[in-house]
Formats: C-alpha cells, structure tokens, sequence
C-alpha cells in the first residue's frame, strides 16, 4: 500500500477531518489501494484515539461510523464564539422521544397510554424536524397508525452507537424501595422544563 | 455537571404540600405548579410521593380524594385542563367503589390482571420510568449543546466532481419510460425504426461536419459495409434531405452525387444577411 | 485566564476544528475570558502550527482568517472518499440522451416532441461536458436548430461496439409491461442511494 510521504494514520485523520460525515471502517478502508483490511485500519483508528486523548477534540465512534468531536468540557469556551445557544426542549418533548427510544417501534396511541396524555403533533413534528425519529412503517389496524423509530442521526447526535447504549431504564425494584429518598432528588432535578 | 433545561420557575416546596387547602398560596405561584404536571400519572406519582405512600398498596380512597382536589384547583385556575385528568379521575372513583364494595368470593374473576388497581400500579410505574429515562436522554451530552463535531475542514485541492455512472439499464428504462407514456397518452406511433439509418444519418451529418464543405455521396459510403451499407447510407441521406438537414447537389444526370451539410448552403446565408 | 484541564493551545485547536469557517486572530480571543491577547494568540497559533507540521492536515491563514486544511499531497485519497458516493442523473437527463441514442440525429424540438416536456440548455450541456452527446450538423428552418448525436465515448462508457448493439426498439415495445415493474423496483432502490 503506498501512502506517499504520509503514512495510513496521517491520511485516516485527514480524510475523517475533510469528511462531512462520519466515516465507517468499510469507507475508510477504500481509501487505500490495495485494501489494507479492517484489523490493520481498526488498530490505526485505536492509535489515533490514543494520539488524540490529550487534545481537546476526542475521535469517536458513532451509530454511522468514526468522527472527531469536541470534549464537553471545553463547550464553556466554545459557546463564547457561539451566536445562540442550542435549543431546549420541553418535557413533553423529552419524555415522548424516550417513549420512542426505549419501546420502539411505536404508535401515537401507545406513547399516549404510557404518557397518560394525548401527544400534540406539534412534539412529534418537532422530534421528526430535528431529524431524531421517522416512521417506519404502519400497524396492521383501524386506520393504519405509523409507527415512529428513532434515527440514527439521533445515536449520532449523542455520540451512540446503538440504541443498546442508551442509559438503561430504571429498574422498577429500585424504584419501590427507596421511596422517600428518590421523592427528595426528584424535586430538586425535576424545575426543568 | 450538565445543567438541565432552563426551569420555567422554582414552585415545588413544603408550603404547596396542603395545595389546595392553604390559602396563603399565591394564585399565579399554585397556577405555575399545577402547569408542570405532564398529566395524571405525572400528578398521581407525585401525590403518592408526596404523601409517602406505597405504590403497591395504594390507600385509593385517600389518593383519589387528594387527586380530585387538584383537578378542581387546575378548573379554579381555567387551566386548558385536558380529558385526561377527567378520565384518571372517573378510573380513580371506580377503582374507589369497586374497593368498597364487600368482596365477593368469585375466584374466577380475581386473579391479578382483573385488579384495577394493579393495573394502575403497573402503569405508574412504567410511566415513571419513560419520565427518568427522559431526563437522562435530556441531560445526555449532545451535539451542538455540548459538544462539537470536528470539521469538515477545507480541503486543499480542487476534488475531482465524480460523474454519474453510466448505464444501459438507466437508458432503457428511460426509452421505455418514453414509450409507455407515448403510448398512454398521446396514441401516437413512434415507428419502430431501423437503428442503423438513424445511426447513418448520425455519421453522414458528422463525416460532413468534419469536412466542412461538400463532399461526394460515394465517399460517405463504407465499402466494408457491403451493398447494404450502401443502401443504408443512401436512406439516410435522403432522410436528412428530407429532414432539411442536408442539401443534395447533381449537376448533370449521372453526374457525381454532392452531399452538402445545411449550415453551409450557399443559397441561406445571404438570407441571414437580410435584416 | 483558566482553560481547566486543557491548554490555551488545545482549546484554540478545538475551535479551528470544530469553525465551519475560518477564524481570526479577533475571533480567536474571544474563546477566554479574560483576553490573552493578540501576542500570545499569535504565538499559540505558530507552536500549533509547528505540531502540525508532520501531518496531513496543515494550519494556514488565508485572508479570511486562521483554518485547518488537507495537503494537497493527499489528494488521490480524498477523491477517492468523495467518488465513493457517486452522484447519479435526473430522469431528464437519462430520458433526452435515450432520445438521442435510439432517434439521433435529433434536435432539441424533436427531444421535446418525443418526451412531451421542455428540455433544458442544462441537461444539454450536461451530456455534451460529459462528452456522450455532440452536435453533429443544423436542420435547415426557423432558427436552424442544431441535431444532436451520440458520441463514440457514449458507446464506450456503456462497453457498446455499435449504436446497433443497444436493444431494439421492438423487443423494449414488447418488454413494457415487465419492465414498469423492474422499474418501480429500481426507484425504491435509488431512494437508497
């Protein structure tokens, strides 16, 4: 495999720098001729992780594939060039995209009964505009309801790279036993809209 | 950490416990909490929360009583109070006379799914656990908020834009596109013509392109082709001829034949001159 | 001025990163909080530059501002990135140069007549740049259009010998009802794409 003056890990950071989106190993590997396999690029992915973890940008793996990304803790500084702020979203919003997350595929009517309320379309627009959950097909049934998914965008956006890495959800024991105490963290956590 | 979304206002606290007793609750203050509820179950958990009840064995007269009285302050306030609130409260009371009614020893109908009231245990608990994960979803790092991605930086080249493949099937398919449509909706008859006098005509026009001027019929004519190269070509010409794409020049009968390409007629171009 | 665990150095790099623009030396400052000035930045911004001497990736300021960009040494890597997503014709385009190849010689009237829609100058001049269409003479008339044919590297790209070689007209005629469903299949599979 010739790589002229660069070597395969010089040119495995340029190009996933030069991306505009994540690259997979299959990508990344037909960038050199010939094929210099997966366990050689996988190795030079785990170099680059390792030359980058003093720095400040981290290189990550994601639902679609290797890309460097900013640390959180420098996001203070970062925010200073930043003419506005991330949007935030309501609670609404939050717990029908964890009802989506966590019990997908699902139908309106069934993020309806676990959320106890009817869900306005104006959430579920918001979620699908964000690009964090799409219908994937119809339920068999009385007006053929969608049933919504989240995307991969969504894994993508909080660094994931299945839907299997999602915080895991709380255990029901867990949250029987230690009544009072769970009661007194959920007020202070719980101003957030 | 990370801070959690902005709170719409600090309500929750000791003096809202006797809600709606207490009167020295400021009405905007009491309008804003009872607005943070999510819905019912969000309201059912925090008043078994509130009141250090367990989930499994929920007091449904009390809890009822003290859920009724916050929807009735939610009606006080004109909150937008939706129907959800009406029907927990109408499973609430049901639930309620159903438990005060002496049990009757019908085995058949009282094991645990007929329970009304483990059923709303189960789902309290399910919506409370959708609730927490929610907020961890919220307070996960993500892009744009709290980090960045790196790049795409510039790339020091001019790339070389990639072209479109090519491809038969692409081509037929669109042919066939064309043909159904002519045939669907126009009715008219695309004549299923010999390729070859098309292609002719193609190599007679460019033969004269090239030459820019007129050249002599026999010279268009590819003696490896045979008498039907001959023949083909001579169709195609006269297509053309036809087609006014070319001018077909004899001078005197059995003379040599000229093919002169159209743009290069003498007899048009004054024509272009006149104004 | 406290950058936490991370250096002046590391967070400068961080920002040129993660800009979707070139930053300036004014732009550049106003990440820290208080300013270190122009001196410091200037000489953070060589030492990085030095750093990033070896790689593939270099640090330039350009007129617009300080920026990360690939060497053009790597060139022949990053085009095969972006050939990797190959970029497909409009159904215009495929239908006026099916036009051409089963009907040529052709103007642009006849393309029109055939398709029952206009043809525009674009999808011309893209299969003329693409070099599978030329014009090969004028049809004398209004406006004396020009006729179009197809060109020898058309019949190479598509590994013909012969505009004969491309089916018949006959035998497509008598292939339309199968072939609508051939069709359908391909667009779901373009969406794909």
């Amino acid at each position: 495999m010739t790589t002229g003056p660069f070597s395969t890990k010089r040119i495995v950071e340029a190009a996933l720098l030069a991306a505009d989106e994540p690259l997979t190993l299959d990508v990344l590997r037909r960038l050199f001729e010939p094929d210099p396999g997966a366990d050689i690029l996988a190795s030079v992915l785990a170099e680059l992780q390792q030359e980058w973890s003093g720095k400040a940008v981290e290189l990550v793996c994601t639902a679609s594939g290797w890309r460097f990304r900013t640390r959180s803790a420098i996001q203070p500084w970062l925010d200073r060039l930043r003419a506005q702020r991330a949007p935030t979203y309501s609670r609404a919003v939050w717990e029908t995209l964890a009802v989506i997350a966590y019990r997908q595929p699902v139908t309106r009517g069934d993020i309806e009964a676990i959320r106890g309320v009817t869900v306005s379309t104006q959430v579920l627009r918001t979620l699908e505009g964000r690009g964090w959950i799409e219908v994937v097909g119809h339920r068999d049934g009385p007006g053929r309801p969608a049933l919504y998914a989240t995307t991969q965008r969504f894994l993508d956006d909080l660094g994931l790279r299945h839907v299997t890495e999602l915080p895991p959800l709380a255990e029901l024991e867990a949250m029987l036993e230690p009544l009072q105490e769970v009661h007194d963290k959920d007020e202070d956590e719980d101003q957030g809209n | 950490m990370l801070a959690t979304e902005a709170p719409i206002a600090r309500v929750y606290g000791e003096p809202l416990t006797a809600v709606p007793e207490d009167l020295f609750i400021p009405p905007e203050a009491l309008r804003v909490f009872l607005e943070t509820f999510e819905g019912p179950f969000d309201l059912l958990w925090y008043l078994i929360q509130k009141n250090r009840l367990d989930v499994r064995d929920i007091p449904v007269a009390r809890l009822t009583e003290q859920y009724l009285a916050y929807v009735e302050a939610m009606r006080r306030f004109d909150l937008d109070l939706a129907a959800d609130y009406l029907l927990m409260a109408a499973t609430l009371l049901e639930i309620k006379s159903r438990s005060l009614l002496p049990r009757v020893p019908l085995v058949l109908q009282e094991d645990e799914g007929d329970d009304p009231r483990a059923e709303l245990m189960r789902r309290l608990l399910e919506y409370e656990r959708i609730k927490r994960a929610a907020r961890l979803l919220g307070e996960h790092p993500r892009a744009g908020r709290d980090f960045l991605w790196a790049g795409p930086i510039e790339w020091g080249h001019t790339p070389q834009r990639p072209q479109p493949e090519a491809s038969l099937d692409r081509l037929i398919e669109a042919w066939t596109g064309i043909l159904q449509r002519l045939r669907l909706e126009r009715r008219h008859e695309v004549a299923a013509e010999a390729i070859s006098v098309r292609e002719a005509m193609s190599r007679v026009l460019r033969r004269l392109h090239h030459a820019a001027g007129a050249l002599a019929f026999a010279t268009l004519i590819e003696p490896e082709q045979g008498r039907l190269g001959v023949a083909v070509t001579f169709v195609a010409v006269l297509e053309l001829c036809k087609e006014r794409a070319l001018h077909l020049e004899q001078h005197e009968p059995f003379a040599p034949l000229w093919v002169r390409p159209a743009e290069a007629a003498p007899e048009t171009e004054p024509l272009a001159l006149e104004p």
